[in-house]
């Protein structure tokens, strides 16, 4: 039931964003080329800007993917957490020290600067 | 139980567009629209896990797999030609080898499902599926969780000396130098003779 | 009848305008800024009036049709003391001449335009893809193979031979930026070559229009001025250069109160200024506008610094102003102000410093009708004038930009002045006025 | 059983979608007349002045778009902020989507809506935009951990991932008060997941508006609205995780939701112009170095409160 009303109101927005944007526009002409253009202040590029983009940020998100697996135990754990106590509180506090040493170490090495 | 006819269709539709949405993965030039094809499977996928009510684990799926494929579709562009799929392009590689492996894949997985025996187990109706989760976490399976904690560990540090070019001593590329022992000295547990042109591999750890 | 009512709903929007502005029209664009019916904005995709603030070479007048034919529709065109593109018809062109009409005449297009009571700009370039394409080639992309051809009308981006941090070889964008890139200083035109978000390459293709300053300056290289003019005129100008950061670093009500402040500098009562400066400096380092420069990021060579000259080779440390050779300056106890580092963050503090001097010398010049005592050497807000008038420095760019991400690479532009002097004075119309209604 | 089940809570996931974003914007109005940006009357037309004229413009196209992921990303965002709204709790009865795991739900659609506007920056093909999206994708990669602990930390004393349930354990006193580092750490996540502010990397001024660099017409009324939603969605979760939900004296319990929500709003929009906008590797560093810490602290804290 609860899932149905989640559905229902995702499609109804997703519609509405949908229409919104092709109603006004269903009788506009194509745009010429020169509109076309990319916006660059009036100068003109050589190439597309699809292209092998430089991400200057990699080793973080490769960082990220370890980190939130990780995350992914500790909703089942943040649930039992006060009926388990002192040993909840042990056992996620060896794991996410292990997993500071981590980004401890991935600041030190420069990873969350631009490569 | 939920009105079960809704729910059967519920389930029908979305597994068709996982696999629709999962074959488009392989028809589409660009390498963003196949990365966040393969997340629209992932997410049906997800929601038939949450009609299953694996609240947690639907939920969880839609979540890693935002992420992941976001991550993959950064590192798909960065390293594919054509990434965009601004010329027409063949995705796959070697038909016929693939196309055998699928189907041999297929009618493995559908004669497991259809022909083998599950045990007819009905779960408590009041079973609450995140707490039982999180008492095996700190119950049999606490070594295997402590164990993982380990092997993230790992694959961070070396996810970091494989790809931060930037060591705590400057750039990797450079040659990095520790710091001496005594000011001003010698650098610290360097080899006889640096080797200048390494060509870009790391010795920053 | 839905369509009349949107539209007269949309003709009451604050109405969003793109500058372009050519050769001496920064007044126009800091009059706007500071009027509350108009909203500028940075692309022409946001604005439905094109306003042309001054002249515009003819070199520049190819960019200028494709900024125009830019413009989704509806829109038109507003010219401010320029001559409009010949092509265009009547109907689609206002002129204005006067900076105090110019907010009204732009509230009057826009809701003209969309009562459908002007003329929609047409199209000025011919309707065709950059290269022909469609059809050609082995897959109909105009070439050969999977990076080959022009797709759409355009090659695809290029591996380049290296990379300037970590080595690892990218497609690189190569584009040209400007004349009317409203970021940076109007009139410049670069080719710039990107890899991922850092700039590796910067080529200067025309310097930014030459820079007109107040006629005091002018004025003092004539005659003997009075200390107190000549500094309300730094100080003013200064804080018109620092609109420009502020805007950039998404500070759009400080960036109003420097141009607010700036108005007030020609007439305002001194002790006044130099106090609401005070609450203006201590706010913008409270918002974070230091915070967003890191450090050494634009950091000038000292050879450079020294071509530059001004506050920019103050910044870096190069103690030298021709205000210490005038005795006016002298007997009001003129010491310069440096800083060492020579970066982006140096030279606002430099610029900010500058400016809580140039009041307090006003101040004190002001009570004692102190004047200027020699002629041959004034220190201009862009450097010292001396035989000849500080000339441009833009070519220096290609070297201090590659290397910088795009957000501080624009950043360290606005904190640079690169433009050179015009010969001529700014227009003093527009600043007795402000200083009257102030 | 109907109308308490899906009727009102629907209707009232659609009143706030509709009515937030235009709420929101009129307090975007009177934080811009403080700031003196603009004046005179009109306050409350504005944003429909505003919405109009993006209605009439045309829609602008790019020479070679990913045309439907372009279109589909201002919707996308859209249904992520709707469905963020579904999961917020209006009464002890009235909750759209009452599932056993909202907080993980909230998370994935805060997943998702990263991938979002990388694909509306993406999508244009044109570069000002792609640097916009890039840049975004930094920023949303590490703000997720933020969310995700600030979240746990909401999760222990109720010892459960629904909202409903952590409005509960909220009876005798609100997490703002229990946990303090928590509300403030997460507002920074509300500025981050709709790139206001100082965390406006992906429309930001130095790109001529980034990922909307070559939008226009209808598709930026969407995207701007569906910013809007996103945010009033953000502050729905922000008021039933910190803020005792429908907990309080006298009015009943979908009022008190809406004046919560309107005070997180009217915060948020105060904040977001006051600071300058960070430049992305800043942003990174903040967030992995100053505000995950801070979080791993406001857990450590949760989970001392909750035992004791």
């Amino acid at each position: 039931m609860e899932l149905l009303l989640f559905f229902v109101i995702l499609i109804l927005s997703l519609g509405a964003g949908l229409l919104l944007q092709w109603w006004p526009s269903r009788h506009h002409p194509m745009p010429t080329y020169p509109q076309r253009a990319p916006f660059l202040g009036g100068g003109l590029p050589d190439t597309h800007a699809w292209s092998r983009f430089h991400v200057r940020y990699y080793p973080m998100a490769l960082l990220l993917i370890a980190f939130e697996m990780e995350m992914m135990f500790m909703y089942p754990w943040a649930v039992v957490y006060v009926a388990q106590g002192m040993k909840a509180v042990m056992e996620m506090g060896m794991f996410l020290a292990i997993l500071s040493v981590g980004i401890l170490y991935g600041w030190r090495e420069g990873v969350f600067r631009w490569q | 139980m939920n009105p079960p006819l809704a729910v059967d269709i519920a389930f029908i539709l979305l597994a068709l567009f996982a696999v629709y949405t999962g074959w488009r993965v392989f028809r589409t030039d660009s390498m963003v629209r196949a990365s966040f094809f393969l997340l629209l499977s992932f997410i049906a996928v997800g929601a038939i896990m949450l009609l299953l009510s694996a609240m947690y684990l639907g939920a969880a799926m839609f979540f890693m797999m935002g992420v992941e494929m976001m991550v993959m579709a950064l590192f798909m562009v960065m390293f594919m030609m054509n990434p965009a799929g601004l010329n027409p392009m063949m995705m796959v590689h070697q038909h016929r080898l693939a196309i055998g492996a699928g189907i041999a894949s297929f009618v493995i997985v559908a004669a497991m499902a259809l022909l083998a025996r599950f045990p007819h187990r009905p779960l408590p109706a009041d079973l609450q599926e995140v707490e039982s989760l999180g008492n095996e976490l700190l119950g049999e399976s606490m070594l295997i969780f402590e164990s993982a904690a380990v092997v993230l560990l790992a694959t961070m540090i070396g996810v970091v000396v494989l790809s931060s070019q930037r060591g705590r001593y400057g750039n990797a590329g450079e040659g990095s130098m520790p710091p001496g022992l005594d000011p001003g000295g010698e650098p610290a547990g360097m080899p006889e003779k640096d080797d200048e042109d390494d060509g870009g591999h790391h010795h920053c750890h | 009848m839905a369509v009349s009512w949107l539209a007269r709903l949309a003709a009451c929007a604050p109405v969003p305008v793109f500058p372009a502005l050519g050769m001496r029209g920064e007044e126009a664009l800091y009059r706007l800024a500071l009027s509350p019916e108009i909203k500028l904005v940075d692309s022409p995709r946001h604005a439905s009036l094109l306003l042309v603030a001054g002249g515009v070479p003819p070199s520049m007048q190819q960019a200028l049709r494709r900024v125009h034919d830019q413009f989704p529709a509806p829109f038109t065109t507003l010219w401010y003391r320029s001559t409009p593109l010949v092509e265009l018809p009547r109907a689609a062109v206002t002129t204005v001449d006067s900076l105090d009409a110019l907010p009204g005449a732009l509230v009057e297009s826009h809701g003209s335009l969309l009562r459908n009571t002007v003329g929609h700009s047409p199209r000025l370039l011919p309707d065709a893809p950059p290269h022909p394409w469609q059809g050609l080639g082995d897959d109909g992309h105009g070439g050969e193979g999977m990076m080959g051809g022009v797709p759409y009308g355009r090659p695809m981006a290029m591996p380049p031979t290296e990379d300037l941090r970590d080595g690892l070889a990218l497609d690189v964008l190569t584009f040209r930026l400007g004349p009317f890139f409203p970021l940076w200083p109007p009139g410049l035109e670069a080719e710039v070559i990107l890899q991922g978000d850092i700039i590796q390459q910067f080529s200067v293709q025309s310097s930014p229009f030459p820079r007109a300053l107040a006629p005091v300056f002018h004025e003092a290289r004539e005659q003997s001025v009075a200390i107190a003019a000549l500094e309300r005129a730094r100080a003013r100008h200064h804080l018109q250069a620092l609109f420009h950061a502020l805007h950039l670093a998404g500070l759009e009500g400080l960036a109003r109160d420097a141009l607010r402040l700036a108005d007030r500098c020609p007439s305002g009562d001194i002790a006044l200024l130099a106090k609401w400066f005070k609450t203006f400096e201590r706010r913008m380092k409270r918002r974070g506008f230091f915070a967003l420069h890191l450090p050494e990021r634009g950091a000038l060579r000292q050879e450079q610094a020294e071509r530059l000259g001004g506050f920019a080779a103050r910044a870096a440390g190069i103690d030298r102003d021709a205000r210490t050779e005038d005795d006016g300056y002298r007997r009001l106890a003129f010491a310069t102000i440096t800083q060492q580092a020579g970066d982006t963050r140096a030279r606002w503090r430099q610029r900010l410093a500058e400016i809580a001097q140039a009041f307090d010398l006003a101040a004190r010049a002001q009570r004692d009708d102190m004047r200027t005592a020699q002629t041959d050497a004034v220190e201009t807000p862009r450097g010292a004038w001396r035989d000849s008038r500080p000339g441009g420095t833009s070519p220096l760019l290609e070297d201090l930009l590659p290397g910088l991400e795009w957000g501080e690479a624009l950043a360290s532009l606005a904190s640079l002045e690169l433009a050179a002097l015009s010969p001529w004075p700014r227009e003093e119309r527009a600043e007795t006025q402000m200083g009257g209604a102030a | 059983m109907i109308l308490d089940q899906l009727v009102w809570p629907l209707a009232l996931v659609l009143a706030a979608l509709v009515l937030g974003p235009y709420l929101l914007a009129v307090l975007d109005g009177l934080v811009a007349r403080g700031l003196g940006l603009t004046r005179g009357p009109g306050l409350w037309l504005a944003p429909l002045r505003r919405g109009a004229w993006w209605l009439i413009q045309h829609t602008n196209v790019t020479e070679a778009p990913d045309g439907r992921a372009w279109r589909l990303a201002p919707a996308l965002y859209l249904a992520l902020a709707a469905g963020g709204l579904a999961l917020v709790p209006w009464s002890r009865a009235w909750v759209a989507t009452d599932i056993a795991t909202s907080l993980v739900l909230w998370g994935s659609i805060e997943a998702l809506a990263t991938v979002v506007i990388f694909l509306q920056g993406w999508s244009a093909n044109t570069h000002l935009t792609l640097v916009g999206a890039y840049r975004y994708v930094a920023l949303g990669l590490s703000y997720i951990l933020v969310s995700m602990f600030v979240l746990i930390g909401v999760a222990l004393p109720a010892e459960s991932l629904a909202l409903t349930q952590v409005i509960i354990s909220q009876q005798e006193l609100w997490n703002v008060l229990r946990q303090p580092l928590g509300l403030p750490l997460f507002l920074i996540v509300g500025l981050a997941i709709t790139f206001r502010g100082p965390f406006n990397l992906a429309d930001s001024t130095d790109l001529a508006g980034g990922t909307s660099a070559d939008v226009s017409g209808a598709q930026r009324l969407v995207w701007e609205f569906a910013r809007s939603a996103m945010l009033v969605a953000f502050s729905g979760i922000a008021t039933a995780a910190f803020l005792g939900g429908w907990l309080g004296p006298w009015l009943p319990g979908p009022l008190w939701v809406a004046f919560k929500m309107l005070a997180v709003l009217a915060l948020l929009a105060w904040l977001g112009p006051a600071f300058a906008r960070l430049t992305p590797e800043h942003c990174v560093s903040l967030m992995w170095v100053v505000l995950l810490p801070l979080a791993f602290v406001d857990l450590i804290w949760a989970g001392v409160e909750a035992l004791s």
